[in-house]
């Protein structure tokens, strides 16, 4: 298969999982006032102190991050596995992993990417100054690719699975570790004076073995489901 | 060279698998009794009472094998996995869904001393010390990996579906650790460190690593007795299993 | 000899809740674990009893 | 050309058949008959490449598929019972969309054709929500005509068709075996080619 016929293939796929989210707008909005949701409950958890606020902010915004994509993580292969379009993905002359890498994008696109952009406002509400603010759009940015590499992998592992809406969780939030310490410290180390540097490149390295490793994985884990 | 290679496929068949871990796992459980033993002695009666720690110390003998042991059978796990998913062998997925179970207990036994020694010491039952908190996860990748197997139906999907969590954990761990461990030293928090203690006394080393070795024979012997049942139950359509000499009387 | 008498031993310092609910922990479960590992056999081999039994009434 | 040799199925402790081979050259049928769960779609499953055998092996053009993987993936076409049709998109989308995703583009003015020669016409751009199990069967089936594929494997392709739509798909896949194509299929209805037919009774 020639190069050119792989990158338009890749572009097929996100413009077709962008079109499908397209005309399912409630999927996606779900995730995003799910999102805004569990961000504001804590301040009525834990009390209007702005200065406690400041401190848990990072934290929670990414906490709230990790569960919100995760949330959409189920639907990300189910629908295509329930009216075999799945199977036509893994029998088509396009790799399968570039199939899956394109879905994997499209999902960042409509889960990842306005979490990142609606995290400046959430972070308003926690008296974040507008450095910090900007630290952190940018850590959700390089950190949110991740959260949907990985999710793949679960999300592949447990297709057509008992249960299998819980059990993504169990099995991915752990591994989400990393995005949720590199991601969060960045904010947290600029905000005392430390310099993010250093997290959003190790944050940015999490990513670069994930893009390597998570599609592969993916791959596996769907031929396995459909067998 | 194709004859070794053609002894290695037949060990790998349950068929012959299984007799053969059956004699195997008495053996384990002497070594297991006789490591234990010994290490327990030389624990409790050879080591020296600590010059800081008191006697509170002594729980490094269960702690850092149940840790050493948590992280190399997820490793051993892994390899399995791995080989289950490269060469199609059955019993390669059998012994990975047989080590876990063990794999889990150890990081939980990991936990739980820790928590005991870290009260005694630090006044807290818990601390989030790098260790510790990697350990906390690789207990929850352990039980990830259990869960999904057994909401899994059919054998050889569950078999290979756990080998990629596997694998995608076993590519993880070290990032996780260094990750907690960048975290931790950020935060400055309380850090536990049962096996740097600087009056570690040679005495004190080989208790840990008599344990250390019963802990693993212990580990072998659970893990072939768990593999012989799950033999058993995968294999029951199989012809020889009905003339298994068990079955017989 | 670390120790003067049993009851010096099992105070372990003062340590002893720690100590002794370490090791403890460590002993029940290494125990139950082997036992239930061992039932799932005997489960195993039972079943299959059941089943051949079964097979063999069928073809009678 | 496709030749399969000495298969066994296995789902879950049963086996379903085993020693099952053919062999199936440019230009021929296999209908492959059976009763409920004798295992037509495993086979026809593993004949993709789907799910591995238990046993045996599968030829394409003397090579084993699992080693052709891609090289054999785009020679064939498969149709299984879910036709892989997005409720969302229109006819005309799912065609074009499914022709991509198999690594086969098509132009609209392809794709519109291929909907009117199966009986969708004036249908072309309304959502797939509203076309009946037939109908949507038929946008399913636009991909016959669409990707040119050199092996066809169609599980049920009839289910849900009315008789004209029986009578054009039959012409269609003459068609392809004529001009040397080949095709394994199951179905519990008759299907009336022209060609002649080889069958195989899984039982």
């Amino acid at each position: 298969m020639a190069e050119t016929g792989i990158l338009s293939a890749l572009g097929a796929v996100i413009r077709r999982d962008l079109l499908l989210a397209m005309r399912r707008k409630s999927d996606v909005l779900t995730t995003l006032f799910f999102f805004v949701i569990v961000v504001s409950l804590f301040p009525l958890g834990i009390g209007p102190e702005m200065g406690m606020l400041r401190q848990i902010a990072p934290g929670v915004l990414w906490v709230a991050a990790l569960l919100a994509s995760m949330l959409s993580l189920p639907r990300l292969f189910a629908a295509d596995h329930a009216d075999g379009t799945l199977e036509q993905m893994a029998l088509s002359a396009v790799p399968l992993g570039v199939l899956v890498t394109g879905k994997i994008v499209a999902h960042w696109l409509v889960s990842g990417l306005p979490l990142a952009l609606l995290a400046p406002v959430l972070g308003l509400q926690f008296d974040l100054p507008a450095d910090a603010l900007g630290v952190m759009v940018l850590a959700l940015l390089i950190g949110t690719p991740v959260l949907s590499l990985i999710g793949a992998v679960g999300a592949g592992l447990t297709l057509g699975v008992r249960g299998g809406g819980v059990l993504v969780s169990l099995l991915v939030l752990p591994l989400y570790v990393p995005a949720l310490i590199f991601g969060a410290g960045a904010v947290e180390s600029h905000i005392s004076g430390l310099g993010a540097t250093a997290h959003l490149s190790l944050l940015a390295a999490f990513l670069a073995l994930a893009a390597f490793f998570g599609p592969w994985a993916t791959t596996v884990a769907l031929r396995i489901a459909l067998e | 060279m194709s004859n070794g290679i053609i002894n290695w496929f037949k060990f790998s068949s349950p068929q012959t698998f299984y007799p053969l871990a059956g004699k195997m796992i008495p053996w384990f459980w002497a070594l297991t009794a006789i490591f234990g033993v010994a290490g327990l002695t030389i624990g409790f009666f050879v080591a020296p009472t600590d010059a800081q720690q008191g006697e509170g110390y002594r729980i490094i003998f269960v702690h850092v094998p149940a840790s050493w042991m948590s992280m190399f059978i997820y490793l051993v796990m892994a390899f399995w996995a791995a080989l289950g998913l490269g060469f199609n062998t059955r019993l390669s997925g059998m012994m990975a869904s047989a080590l876990a179970p063990t794999g889990a207990l150890m990081a939980f036994l990991s936990l739980w001393t820790g928590a005991l020694w870290g009260k005694p010491m630090w006044g807290t039952w818990w601390v989030w010390d790098a260790r510790l908190t990697s350990e906390l996860i690789l207990f929850f990748l352990y039980l990830g990996f259990i869960a999904l197997q057994s909401a899994i139906d059919d054998a050889r999907r569950a078999d290979k579906a756990g080998a990629v969590l596997a694998l995608v954990g076993v590519i993880n761990i070290p990032i996780i650790y260094f990750s907690v461990k960048w975290w931790n030293t950020l935060h400055q928090g309380a850090s536990v460190s049962l096996t740097k203690s600087p009056s570690m006394a040679q005495t004190m080393l080989w208790g840990m690593l008599l344990m250390a070795l019963a802990f693993w024979m212990y580990s072998i012997a659970v893990s072939l007795t768990r593999v012989r049942a799950i033999i058993l139950e995968r294999e029951r359509h199989a012809g020889w299993v009905e003339e298994l000499p068990e079955l017989k009387s | 000899m670390n120790w003067g008498s049993a009851s010096e031993f099992f105070a372990m310092g003062g340590h002893a809740l720690y100590v002794w609910g370490s090791f403890g922990a460590c002993a029940v479960l290494m125990i139950v674990e082997p036992i239930l590992a061992a039932r799932r056999r005997t489960t195993a081999l039972d079943e299959l009893r059941r089943e051949i039994r079964a097979r063999k009434e069928s073809n009678e | 050309m496709l030749e399969a040799s000495n298969l066994e199925c296995v789902r879950g402790e049963k086996s379903l058949f085993r020693g099952l081979s053919f062999r199936l050259a440019a230009g021929a049928c296999l209908m492959v008959q059976g009763a409920n769960g004798s295992g037509k779609t495993s086979l026809l499953r593993m004949l993709c490449g789907l799910s591995p055998p238990a046993q045996g092996e599968i030829r394409w053009k003397g090579e084993p598929i699992r080693r052709l993987a891609e090289d054999y993936r785009g020679e064939l076409l498969y149709c299984g019972h879910a036709g892989a049709v997005k409720d969302e998109l229109t006819a005309l989308e799912n065609a074009r969309i499914s022709a991509t995703l198999a690594g086969a583009p098509v132009d609209e003015e392809a794709a519109r054709a291929a909907l009117r020669q199966l009986g969708l016409k004036g249908r072309e751009d309304l959502p797939a929500r509203v076309l009946s199990a037939g109908q949507k069967r038929r946008v399913a089936l636009t991909r016959l005509l669409l990707e040119k594929r050199r092996l066809w494997v169609l599980d049920e392709p009839l289910t849900a068709l009315d008789k004209a739509a029986v009578a054009n798909l039959c012409g269609v896949i003459d068609a392809h075996l004529a001009g040397g194509g080949m095709a394994v299929l199951t179905s519990h209805q008759d299907l009336p080619l022209a060609g002649r037919v080889e069958h195989l009774r899984l039982d």
